[in-house]
This record gives structure tokens, sequence and C-alpha cells, in this order.
């Protein structure tokens, strides 16, 4: 009897069978490792413990990981509406010049926590005008949502590469980059929370923009399951016909989705720019925007899914650095290609090993019928 | 006359540019036009280009590089099949952990063999694939018009260059007027109608997604020893991804797909030629606006003239029986 | 004393065959010599970078040299948290007791490359390929320009960018088609200021049977009797002082601005380019040196003013 | 002389995930014969059927054919072992031509050109043997349904199918359609070909078959000679109780007029008129059935009425007041509720659960939602009533839309929409793929409605149903209404009014 649709239990379904494909991802990765000429077990421990095994580490890991979870709920977000929003790179790149602005202009006046709410405000604007193009595009004339947003985060580089080099660098400075903002401007270090496990954060820049990550996760999924625009959006991304036939309105849902989506992209700028590096740089996000089409997809698009994928990947960006500090010959590539792995194993090969654990499962289970 | 030269710069810029995208955007089609979406065409651009690469090097010959860029793109094509069409997981979560891998493992093995940071030697003029002067070309140089466009665009690609443009009609015979092509039309479009005509969907979109790989070599090999003399670092840049649009671009059809990549690389090229260049009436532009330009323009030609797309009916979606 | 060196790397990699291969090769040449290991490490973005710094800084590095501007805010912190600890900026400058700045006079190097490739030049055309459009580069093209202008007044220097994200310094392909634009409208010599894309410009000149001028490292030995000459910046000399300067308690903070007088910029004379270098454009050369070094011509420095003056 | 039948299935028993759908199945079809399968919805004789066709394998039994027993790997081995297949929901390749779904999988050589020229023939010779008409180079989305079912027989026809099974093929034909195809299923049967015919229609049953099974959840409870049967019994065993096959309706009593067309003109998307000026009106408290063959603008007709598609022209009136935009969630707001023609595309979404599609549509009620939130208890409380006044089975609120067989999808539409209380009603093809018990059932509540007096406009296909419901029948012929008959009009007259023959 065929497998696919006998039912497992959540915890072998969402816990087990990602953790095994995990496994193997690693060991693929470790083989390669030895291949290289370093020993996979020792860079292994390396890893966890660079990325978790002090309050710096972590920090740096939740860092990483306040990035993509604002990335990863973009994708997700439009992904619940029937969009693919490939332009969350481009929208986090906007967002970044919404929330320098905020910062620029505030923070010889007020404390960051009068700033912040008005950062997040343009830092949201300006990533969902980022967005809202490719949106009317779509709603209007029916232009491919995926070219469009590819596009955007096309135009979008030059754009702010010329902001950057010609208008908000500083003279005298060869960083195309803003100045470094005043205290006002900077996202206040969660050195307490790290307090609070008895550890300290060290210099990891793990900032109050977690916790808005947190709170952003939190309202998405309350979006997406308890409001009336969540179940518009989920319709119309399952059925467009029955989106039709409910009197969903098309181009309102799918411009609303995607400055929703764009937003959240935006919001990510608060993490490196003001929580970070208090400036504005070019080339910040970093591919973040890519990556969080991978947590989206491996998050099951769930809120809950995406903080936890997006941990893993700040585990490896951190672990990865902890690894290639100590490990010369494993540099930066190796982490792609860890990364890679793992987006193959967990998210592309979750059902390779499905089948097998139903037959474990439902040999263990007889079993325990039978006596 | 002076025009006219710049026109003919430009044209054998386009082409030199259209090349990597019509290959690649063709693989696209094969794979896509069978159901399965292939976000990974970057990374198996960019291991072909690594490959091939490799091998010209080591052998000194291009062909043998096109050869193992063609291996090493269908192997990942396999993966892809693998992930994709045997484990019905998400087609473009895998296309993404192959752009991933790939970028990651060309680099780690480039600099474990070369210890160049992840690049390949530079390849001698007998490792690459030349320019091929077409009979004629410099006896027919002077004749006005014809000469120049002859001599110059026409004439003095490379073997490769002229092979995506035969690749271009053959996709459009293998896909309309074979077999194999009506039944991978027919997969990607309904699976449920060719399994029950008796037709593995499983082995068929095999196929399909091999011949994205198939030709995604041709890509890569382009890439590194057509273009270039080495590999570099994620040198495919993003031709992923533009040929990708390409392809949505010409609504997953092979003649105007060769068209919309002409004309993607034709806005390439005129951009690349408009910078630093005064316009009129504007006085000179910053460089950033003639490098957003093409994808400008390619939102302006979306919006205004192509309306909607609609990609293969079952594309993207793994074929199951049970629900 | 026994020092613990380590170097920090731009974003560009170790291996770019310049810049970053540059301090690379400094501080091997420093290993050879005194056998004295170094660390280093290849960040791939700003977070990396300052953490990098900060982890040799504390793991008892010292001195620590950050190669890029890219690095100039987090070492503002890092150095300030590090009194005890020696650092070296390269390319940037940073006013701080325990910062030894090195910045280079790319305008002055660039210049003598402008004269020899205004005098190699057939057409009276010449070009540029650039990164992406950053004030450094611009600095690069204007010292260019004005020496070109100074041998030849009538030059034309066609000039192109290569991209505006991470990936300009890293795309041969494109740097390849911009160089063979340029060579299309009458360029027979082209500069490449651009990382890892002037390996694709440097080949299409070659393929084209035109010159090219490489940029940071002495590249002329890519391609033997194409490439004119290499605006050489001595990020090595700048590495190798500076674990010198430690090893032997000679470390100074403050500012050095190495241009053509310090030998820290040049343009690079070898076998591989002898037979394209005439006597004329020799002279010419060394006049030029000379006349900049007394300061009776003084070269543009675009980042003062972000202009780049025409005449 | 003994035989051995065509097909003998013994022990078939097949499982999805948890649902049992075949359960140790014993069925033994003559050859030569017309061989009925009837069940309630969910019954599992499709997946009889596919597993006799190769495309689900059996957890366990044996399939004989001829007498011998067989292996059905693949439809591969199907289509070898001479079975042909039409299946419930079509298995054409929407973007090809007749010509080339014929041809999928029997293409005659790796190159087209050869196997186009002899398919040509092929189709021509079936046209003339057995009246299978269509034209070989039409594309299949732009041929209507009926003529779609007939692409599909002419696949298995040109497979040289032995056996053909045919999954409920008469839900989507007219009458007249629906006696053509027996007509071509009795030529076949007097060739020596055995046919194996689902359906839900009794009265097709005891017209054509000749021996009949029935199937209860899962299980195959009895086989009858159709001879030797009523239409009562049927049922009976069907069901597992006694069904009313009568509607009871006392006379219409009909009160203000509540929708009102004027002239109006509708174009589908590729901009061809297909109702065409029409008008009429729709009074409280009675049923006015629109009849046509499908493909006469029906469904347009409908989908403007609702909102859905715009009107190239002309006017609706809904309780007096014109309606100018085209709005759904408006015309609902007004008291107008639809039941779509198709459940599995407009009136669900397959992918939620269960209580998330009974509130389709009216997610905007204060009953449902609080401010912009969903009021997720309500609306589970609400399924749950629904589910136990319209007897949904697996009850529960909670399971996936696409987890119901069609008949209890459809419920939970018809549930949705009546359950509002409207004042107007719109229902296309309320029972298509219904079984009988179900039937029984929403006819009933449709007549309740009309006697609360409500207004309905409905239309189907059924000429059985449309004469067994309305008060007033209008007949529609390529997007004209040609005539409006009562509800005692004769089955001949409206069949004729139907083809455009007489008005
Ligand atoms: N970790 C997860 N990954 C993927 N999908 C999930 C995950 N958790 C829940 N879901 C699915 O997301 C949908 C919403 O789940 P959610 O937990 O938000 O609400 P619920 O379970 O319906 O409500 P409640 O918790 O109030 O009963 C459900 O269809 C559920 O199956
Ligand atoms: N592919 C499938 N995956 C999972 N469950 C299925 C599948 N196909 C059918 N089922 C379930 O198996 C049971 C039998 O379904 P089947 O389609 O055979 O019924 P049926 O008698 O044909 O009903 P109908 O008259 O509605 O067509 C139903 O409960 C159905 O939901
Ligand atoms: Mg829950
Ligand atoms: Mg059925």
């Amino acid at each position: 009897m065929s497998t696919a649709s006998v039912p497992l239990p959540n915890w072998i379904t969402y816990v087990l069978i990602p953790l095994v494909n995990l496994v193997l991802a690693f060991l693929v990765s470790g083989f390669v490792v030895w291949l290289i000429g370093e020993n996979p077990i020792d860079a292994l421990v390396l890893l966890v413990q660079g990325a978790l095994g002090n309050g710096e580490g972590i920090g740096f890991t939740l860092f990483y990981a306040t990035s993509f979870i604002f990335t990863g709920l973009s994708v997700a977000v439009a992904v619940h509406a029937g969009l693919f929003n490939i332009g969350s790179e481009g929208q986090a790149y906007l967002g970044g010049l919404g929330c320098a602005l905020v910062a620029l202009a505030l923070d010889h006046y007020v404390p960051w926590y009068v700033t912040m709410p008005f950062a997040i405000v343009g830092a949201a604007i300006f990533g969902a005008a980022w967005a809202f193009v490719p949106a009317w595009l779509q709603a209007k004339r029916g232009s491919h949502i995926v070219i469009t947003t590819i596009m955007f985060n096309f135009i979008g580089a030059p754009l702010m590469v010329y902001l950057l080099a010609h208008v908000l660098i500083v003279p005298g400075k060869m960083a195309p980059e803003t100045r470094t903002f005043l205290e006002g401007g900077q996202l206040p270090k969660l050195d307490w929370l790290m307090a609070m496990f008895d550890t300290t954060i060290g210099s990891a820049p793990l900032n109050v923009s977690f916790l808005i990550a947190l709170v952003m996760a939190f309202l998405v999924w309350l979006l997406i399951w308890r409001t009336k625009l969540g179940y518009e959006m989920r319709t119309l991304g399952l059925s467009p016909t029955a989106a039709v036939y409910a009197g969903i309105p098309y181009a309102r849902t799918v411009i609303i989705a995607m400055l929703i989506s764009g937003g959240l992209a935006g919001m990510m700028a608060l993490n490196p720019v003001m929580g970070s590096s208090a400036r504005l740089q070019v080339e910040f996000v970093g591919g973040a925007g890519y990556v969080g089409i991978a947590v989206a997809l491996m998050g099951r698009n769930h809120p809950f899914g995406i903080i936890l994928a997006a941990i893993l990947f700040g585990v490896l960006y951190q672990g990865g650095d902890a690894v290639s500090f100590d490990m010369p010959e494993i540099n930066r590539n190796m982490i792609l290609m860890i990364q890679g792995l793992v987006i193959l194993f967990v998210g592309a090969l979750e059902f390779m090993l499905r089948p097998t654990f139903v037959r474990i499962y439902q040999t263990l289970a007889g079993a325990r019928a039978v006596s | 006359m002076m025009y006219y030269d710049t026109l003919i710069s430009i044209l054998g810029s386009t082409i030199r540019l259209s090349i990597p995208l019509i290959f690649t955007a063709l693989a696209g089609l094969f794979s896509e036009r069978a159901g399965v979406f292939d976000i990974g065409l970057e990374g198996k651009m960019l291991g072909g280009a690594f490959a091939a690469a490799t091998v010209a090097y080591l052998t000194g010959s291009p062909w043998l590089g096109l050869l193992a860029a063609i291996g090493t793109s269908v192997a990942f094509s396999a993966l892809h099949g693998f992930a994709s069409i045997t484990n019905r997981g998400n087609q473009i979560i895998s296309g993404v952990a192959i752009n991933f891998l790939v970028a990651g493992l060309t680099v780690v093995l480039g600099q474990a063999w070369f210890s160049q940071g992840g690049r390949t030697p530079q390849l001698g003029a007998e490792a690459r694939f030349g320019a091929i002067i077409l009979p004629g070309a410099e006896s027919l140089r002077s004749v006005p018009i014809i000469g120049p466009l002859y001599a110059n665009v026409i004439s003095g690609n490379n073997a490769l260059t002229y092979l995506a443009f035969v690749a271009v009609p053959l996709s459009w015979w293998i896909l309309y007027r074979t077999r194999f092509g009506l039944r991978l039309r027919a997969v990607g479009e309904n699976p449920g109608a060719v399994d029950t005509a008796g037709i593995s969907v499983t082995w068929l979109r095999y196929r399909a997604v091999l011949c994205a790989g198939f030709l995604c070599g041709f890509s890569g090999a382009y890439l590194s020893t057509a273009q270039s003399a080495a590999f570099i670092e994620n040198m495919s840049a993003g031709k992923g991804y533009i040929a990708l649009a390409a392809l949505i671009f010409a609504k997953w059809k092979p003649v105007p797909v060769m068209f919309a990549c002409l004309l993607f690389g034709f806005l390439d090229a005129f951009a690349n030629f408009m910078q630093g260049k005064a316009v009129p009436f504007i006085g000179e532009v910053p460089v950033q606006f003639f490098q957003a330009l093409p994808y400008v323009l390619t939102c302006i030609l979306l919006a205004g003239f192509i309306g909607v797309a609609h990609p293969p009916k079952a594309g993207g979606v793994p074929y199951t029986k049970e629900r | 004393a026994d020092i613990k060196p380590a170097i920090v790397y731009g974003t560009g990699g170790k291996f770019d065959k310049s810049f970053n291969e540059s301090a690379y090769n400094g501080a091997e040449k420093f290993k050879k010599e005194t056998g004295i290991a170094y660390r280093d490490f290849e960040p791939t973005g700003d977070t990396q970078g300052e953490q990098a710094l900060r982890n040799f800084a504390s793991k008892g590095f010292n001195p620590v040299i950050a190669v890029s501007f890219a690095w100039t805010s987090a070492l503002q912190k890092v150095a300030a948290e590090f009194p005890k600890t020696k650092f070296v900026l390269i390319d940037d400058s940073l006013d701080l007791p325990n910062v030894r700045s090195v910045k280079y006079k790319e305008n002055e190097g660039s210049y003598v490359a402008g004269i020899m490739a205004a005098m190699a030049s057939k057409t009276g055309k010449i070009g540029f390929v650039g990164g992406m459009d950053i004030p450094l580069i611009r600095k690069f093209e204007c010292g260019y320009e004005q020496g070109a202008r100074a041998a030849n007044p009538k030059i034309e220097v066609l000039q192109n960018m290569t991209g505006t994200t991470d990936s300009a310094w890293n795309d041969p392909v494109r740097g390849g088609e911009l160089a063979k634009n340029q060579i299309d409208q009458g360029a027979d010599v082209v500069y490449a200021a651009a990382g890892a894309t002037g390996l694709g410009v440097l080949q299409t000149a070659a393929d084209n049977k035109k010159l090219s001028v490489g940029v940071d490292s002495n590249q002329n030995y890519l391609h033997p009797g194409s490439v004119l000459t290499s605006v050489v910046k001595r990020v090595d000399l700048a590495v190798y002082d500076a674990f010198s300067d430690a090893k032997n308690g000679k470390f100074t903070a403050g500012t050095q601005e190495l241009g053509l007088k310090e030998d820290g910029v040049g343009a690079a004379m070898d076998d591989n380019n002898k037979s394209l270098v005439t006597p004329e454009m020799k002279a010419a050369v060394d006049k030029a040196k000379a006349d900049v070094i007394s300061g009776a011509v003084k070269v543009h420095d675009y980042t003062t003013d972000n202009t780049c003056p025409k005449s | 002389m003994s035989q051995s039948p065509a097909i003998e299935l013994v022990g078939i028993d097949k499982k999805f995930g948890t649902v049992h759908a075949n359960k140790d199945i014993n069925l033994t079809v003559a050859k030569g014969t017309i061989h009925g399968i009837i069940g309630e919805n969910g019954a599992g004789k499709s997946t009889l059927m596919s597993i006799i066709y190769g495309f689900y394998h059996a957890d366990s039994g044996e399939i004989r054919v001829n007498g011998t027993p067989v292996v059905i790997r693949d439809s591969q081995a199907a289509i070898a072992t001479g079975i042909g297949m039409v299946h419930q929901h079509f298995m054409l390749v929407e973007n090809f031509t007749v010509l080339e779904n014929v041809m999928l999988g029997v293409e005659g050589g790796a190159l087209l050109a050869r196997g186009v020229a002899s398919a040509r023939t092929e189709l021509k010779r079936l046209e003339t043997d057995y009246g299978l008409e269509v034209d070989p180079d039409a594309v299949i989305e732009e041929l209507p349904v009926g003529l779609q079912q007939r692409v599909e027989i002419l696949k298995a026809m040109y497979r040289g199918a032995e056996i053909l099974i045919l999954d409920e093929p008469t839900g989507v034909l007219t009458p007249a359609e629906a006696d053509h195809l027996f007509r071509i299923l009795r030529v076949l049967r007097d060739q020596g070909k055995t046919v194996i015919l689902i359906t839900h229609k009794l009265r097709e049953i005891m017209a054509i078959t000749d021996t009949v099974s029935v199937m209860r959840r899962g299980e195959m409870v009895a086989t009858r000679k159709t001879s030797e049967t009523t239409v009562e019994e049927l049922a009976e065993l069907m069901v597992g109780r006694r069904v009313l096959l009568r509607v009871e309706k006392g006379p219409a009593n009909p009160g203000d007029f509540v929708l009102s067309v004027r002239n109006l003109t509708v174009k589908d998307s590729r901009g061809v008129v297909m109702v065409d000026n029409v008008s009429f009106d729709v009074r409280a408290g009675e049923i006015v059935g629109i009849a046509g063959v499908a493909g006469n603008g029906q469904s347009e007709l409908l989908e403007a009425l609702a909102g859905i598609r715009k009107p190239a022209s002309g006017e609706i009136l809904l309780n007096g007041k014109t309606i100018d935009k085209v709005d759904p969630a408006l015309l609902r707001s007004l008291g107008l509720a639809h039941i779509p023609e198709d459940r599995h595309h407009m009136g669900l979404v397959l992918k939620f659960e269960e209580y998330e599609n009974s509130v389709l549509g009216y997610h905007h009620d204060p009953a449902y939602s609080r401010g912009p939130f969903l009021n997720l208890d309500a609306m589970r409380k609400d399924a749950e009533d629904k589910i136990k006044k319209y007897d949904i089975r697996p009850p529960n609120a909670r399971l996936r839309t696409a987890n119901f067989s069609g008949g209890n999808q459809q419920k939970i539409v018809v549930a949705r929409e009546i359950e509002r209380d409207p004042k107007m009603l719109l229902i296309g093809q309320p029972t298509r793929g219904v079984d009988i018990g179900a039937i029984e059932f929403i006819h009933r509540r449709i007549i309740e409605m009309r006697d609360a007096g409500k207004a309905i406009l409905l239309v189907s296909v059924e000429l059985d149903e449309i004469r067994a419901l309305s008060d007033r029948i209008l007949v529609m012929f390529a997007g004209h209404v040609v005539g409006e008959k009562t509800a005692d009009a004769g089955e001949q007259t409206l069949g004729l009014m139907m083809a455009g023959i007489a008005a």
C-alpha cells in the first residue's frame, strides 16, 4: 500500500524527519570537509560551539536569524496570496534607505525609543513602496510578478549605489555609506536578554529588532490565520477562481499582500542598519532576501516554522564563521555549500525518508496494537 | 556611417551577451514545459562553467571541457529530478538548494585543486572556443551595410554561438514534431492524461530535466571557455534568473525565447554602450541609470505588451495520484 | 619581540589577483623571512568583518590588519575596545592612537599609466573599466584621464562601470564585454580598475590584440605583450612593514599617504611589458614621476571634492 | 457455451491512508455485456475502476481478464490488455487538439508526422462507424464538455479497447447526447465489446445495462440482472434505506419580482457573445428553470447574474434596483446567494478545512468575524451545525475539503448558500455527480426555499431535474432564450427546443 496519505504524528513530521534530514546534510558536508583534508567532527563541534556554545555565539546566531525571519515572513505572506515575491532582497535594500533617513533625521534630537517607531514605519514604507510597482503591474497588467520583482532587485541596487556614492556619502570618506548614527539612531543590544540566561552577549550585535521580528511573526500568524484579510489572501492564493466567486477583490488583495510583504522585507533593514552597523552601506542586505525564500519554504510558510528555519540558517552563518576562523581550509564557500545541502535535504528532499518512517511507524504501531 | 558602426558594435555585443541566455532559457523551456520549475538554471550553468574550465585546462581541449560541462550540469539536473520528481519535493527549494550548493562547491574545489582563490587557471587560446571566421568575411567587409554586418556580427563568433542558433529551431522541432515533444508538452499541462495514456510521468519528466541539464552545459562552457578564459567565482552573475525572465517573457515558446534573449542581450549591450555618453538635452546621466535601464525597459515591455503569461498548468506541482 | 600578526581581507577575497592578494603576498613574504606565522580571515560582509577584527584582537593577535575601507567603521569600534592592540587600516584613515592608516595616492599611479596609455594609443582613444561606481574608482579614473591628457591633449577617454552590486568586482564576463565595446569604439588601450572583473578586461584586450593596463598587483604577467603596465599599489609593503615594525617595536600610529614619492604606487615595469614600453614612453614616465614628486604637477584627487576637472 | 468472463475481480482491497476505499471486492463482468455500477458518492466506484485500469494499485486481490490472472502494473499494461477508461474527471490536455490528445501514448513512431496521418484516417473511420463526430483539429479547451467526453471515448477506441470503462459519462450530457452515447455503447456491445458504466442515474441503468452491481461504503453489496430488479430496489441497496425518488411539491405561489433581466448580453473571455439580448424575470416563491445543452450561454448568464462576469450590455435589477457593479460581495449583501456550477474551482477552496469553506464569501458577516478578525469559534460551530443538518460525511469540520467525496463537497456548498436564507438563489447544476440520496435531499431543500417565498433561478443540464423542480422553464439555445414553457411541458418538446429546432 502506498504511504503518501498515511498520516504520521506531528512530532515525526515536523521534528524527527527534519532532524534526520539535517543529519544527512551534515554527513554529506562532512564528507566534503574530509575530502578537503580537515576533520569533519572537529568542524561540526566548532560549528555548533561557535553558533550556540556561548552567549556571544548565540547573539550572533540570533542576529543573523533576525534578518532571515523578516525576509522569510515577507516571502511567506506573499506566497499565501499566491504571489512569489523574489524581490525581498531589493525591498529590504530600499527599506534600509527608509530607516536610515529616519535615523539621520532624528538621532540628534531624540532617544532611540522615539526614533524606533518612526524607523520601523520608514523601513516598512520604503520596502512596501518598492513592492508596490510589481504588485500594481501584476494586479492591473498581469505582468508576471516573479520577473518584475527580480527586475526591481536589479533596479534597486543601482539606485542605492547612486544615492550612497553620490548623495548620502560623507565627503572625504572612501566607503559609500552614510555617517554613523548617534545613539538616538541606534537600536540597543539585547544584553539583558542574554543576562537572563546567565551569559553575556559580548560583542554580538543582537538587538531590539530581534524582538520586533518575533512580534512581526506573531502578527503575521494573526494576519494569515485569524483575520478576514488573511482569509482572503489564502483564498486567492489557493484558488483564484474561488476568490472571484467569493467577491474577493483581486487587485486590492494582491496589492495589499505585496505591500505587507514588501514592508516586512523593508523592516529587515532595521537589524543590520540600525541594530548593528549604525549606518547605511552598499549591499548591506547581503543575500538575506534570497535566503528568505529558502527560510519561508522550509518553514512551510508558517511563522513558527519560519522562526525555526531562520535560526537554523543563523546557526549556519555564525557557526560557519567560527569554523572558517579556526580552520583555514574551510572558508565561506564551504559554508555556502553546506547551506545548499541543508536546503536540499531538509527542504527539497523532505519526503525522501517519509515512506521509511511510515513503515517503521506502522510496524511499531501495529506491534503495539496487537500486544 | 558612424552610427552604423556603432549599431554593428552593439549588435555584436548583443549576440555575445545573448548566447548564454539562449541556451539557459531553452534549458528552462524543456524543464518547465514538462512541468518542472527550474530556479536552479543558474547553478547548473555555474557548475558547467567550472567543469568546462577545469577540464579544458587539464586537457587543452575546449570540446572535452564542453563535455565535462554537460556531464556536470546533467548530474545536477538528475539531482533536481531526484528531489522534485522522485521524492516530490518542492521544485523551487530544490533549485535554490542547487544554486547555493554549486556556488559553494565550485569555489571549494577550485581552491583545493588550483589554489587561486577558487578560480581556475587562465586558459590559453587553444583551450578555448575561438572565433570562427566565416568564408569571405574579410573580402566582404568593405561592402556597404551588408559587409560590416556579415564580418562583425555574423562571422567571427565561436562555435557555441552558432550552436545556440541551431539549438533554437532544433528545440522547436523536438517539441512540436516528435513524440517526445508531444508527451513532454502534455506532461506539463496534465500529467494525469499522460499517466492514463500509459506513459510514465516520472521517466518523461526525468528526460525533460536532463535535456535542461544538457543545454545548461553549453551555457556554462560558453561562459568560461568562450566568453572568458577561466572560471571565476559566481561568474554566472544572475544570468540564470534573467534567462527565466526571458522564458516567461516568451511565454514558454522556443522561437520567442530566442527573441526574448536577444532583446535582453540588446538592452544590456545598449546600456553598456550608453554608459558615460552624454544624452541630448540632458547631458551626462549617472552610470547607474544605464545599469538599471535594461530592467526598467523589461518592466515596461512586460506591462505594455505581453499581458498575462500562463505557465504550463501542471508546472511546479509534483505529480501524485493520491490526494 | 614575538608577535602574533593577523589580517582581515576585504570582501573581494584573498586571491583576487590584485588588491587583497597583494596584502597576502606581503604577509607571505614576512612569514618566509621571519618564520613567524600569521592568521587571516576572509569575511563576506560587514558584520563578519567586525566580528573577525574583534575575534583576532580578543585572542591576542597583534598587530591586526584591516585590508579595506569597508572595515573603517568596524575598526573604529574595535580599536577603541582594544587600546593595547595595534591595528592597520588600508585605504582609509582613522584617527586613533593605536591605528596606523595607510592610504594610497592611486591618482598618481593612474596618472603615470594614463601617460603611457595615451602614448601607446594609435587611435587617440583609450578606455577605462571600473568596478562599482564609488569615489575610490573615480579617483583611479580621474588620475588616468589627467595623465592621458597631459600626454595628448586631444585624447578621448571612454569609461564604464561594471555594476552596482558586489559582483561588480567579480564579473569578468561583463568586464570583457565593456572592454570589447570600448575597443569597438576605437579604444586601443583599456585600463581595468575592477578587481577580478579586470581579468575579463585584460583577456578581451589580449584576444583583440589591443593593450590593457592592470591594477593593484603587477598583472603584466597575465598576458605578456598585451598588458602595457599595471598600476601597482604596494599593499604588500604596507603589510610587510607593519609586521616588521611591530616585530621590531617600531610600530607607529598615524596616517601614511603613499604616492609615487614613497613608492607606494607606481607603474609596473618588468620583462613582460618590456617590448611595449618605448624609450620615449620611459622618458615621459620618468619625467612625470619627477614632476609629481617635486610637486610641479599636481594630480587631482577625486575624493577631495568628488569632481574630476576636465582640463 | 461457457465463455470466461471479460473481467473478474477477486478480493480487491484498497486503502488511502485511513480511508478504506475498496473492501474485499468480488465482481464478475460477462463478455459482451453492459455492466452498470452504482453507489453513493465516495462508495469507491472510481477507485475500483482505476485499479482495473492500472492507475492505482490494489493493496491485495486479483484481477482476471478473459479468465487469466493479469498483473496490471500501469495504464500501459491495461491498454495492452484491451482495457480503456473514460475518467470521471477528464484526462485531456486542454491546450492540445483533439488529434494530439487521441494520439498521446500511441503516436506510432518517434516522429509525429506519420502517426498524424494514420490517426486522421482512423478517427474518420471511428466517426463513421460509431457516429463519434468531432473536429480533429479543434482545441480541447474550446470544446463543450459533451464533445470533450466524446474525445475521451475516441481515445479509448483508438487504442483498441475491448473492455471500456466509463466513469459517470452522462453527468455532463444532454438527454439527446446521452441517448447518442447509449446508442454507441449498444453498437459496441453488439460487436462483442464489454462496457462497464458507472452512473448515478438509475433511469440510465435501467435503460441500457444488462447487469448492475451496487457499491456501498467501499463494499460490493449486490449484483442483479437489470431485467430482474427495479429502481426502488436499487435505490434502497445503494443508500441502505428507502428513498423517495419523486420530488413532492405543491403549486407555486409567486409574489413580487425579485430578479429582472433586461436585454442582457454577455461575452466570454475570448469576446464571443455567449448570452444574446436576454430578458426575463424571477418572482418570489417560484423556481425558474433554465434548460439547455451545456455551452449555450447558461454558464455565462449565471456568472453575469452572480456578479462574476461583466455584462457587455443590458440591465440587471435585484429587488427593483439596478445593479451596475460587478461585485459578488455587494450582491451577497443584497440577499443573493449562488451555488456555482463548478464546485471544485469556484464553490470551494479544496485545500481549506471544511469550516473555512462554509463561510466562503460571507466572511465579512459579523456572525463570523469580529472587526478585522475571524471568529473561528463561531465559524466552526456554524460549520458543525450545517454538517449535522445536511448530513455531511465524514462529520469533521477540520478535515480538508479535498478529502470529502464529490457529493459531500456539493452539500457543503449547498448548505452554505441555502442557510444564508437569501432572497434570491442562483443555482447551477446542483446535483452534478451527486448520488441519489443526496439528490433527494438537495431537491427537498430547494423546494423548501421556494415555499419559504424565495426566488430561485435554476440552471441544469439534467432535463429531469429542471422538469421536477421548476415552475416555469426557459430554454436557452445559442445564447438566446428560445422559449418559455410550464413545468408540465413534455420532454420531447423541451428536447427539440434545446436543439434549436422548434420554439
Ligand atoms: N509548523 C507548522 N508547519 C506547517 N504548517 C503548520 C504548522 N503549524 C500549523 N500548521 C498549519 O497551519 C494552519 C494554521 O495553524 P494554526 O496553528 O495557526 O491554527 P489552528 O491549529 O487551525 O488553530 P488552533 O491552534 O487555534 O486550533 C493549519 O492548517 C496547520 O495545519
Ligand atoms: N486519490 C485519492 N487519495 C485519497 N483518497 C481518495 C482518493 N481517491 C478517492 N479517495 C477516497 O476514497 C473513497 C472512495 O472514492 P471514490 O472516488 O472511489 O468514490 P466514488 O464512488 O467514485 O464517488 P463519486 O460518486 O463521488 O465519484 C472516498 O472516501 C474518497 O475520498
Ligand atoms: Mg494551532
Ligand atoms: Mg467517482
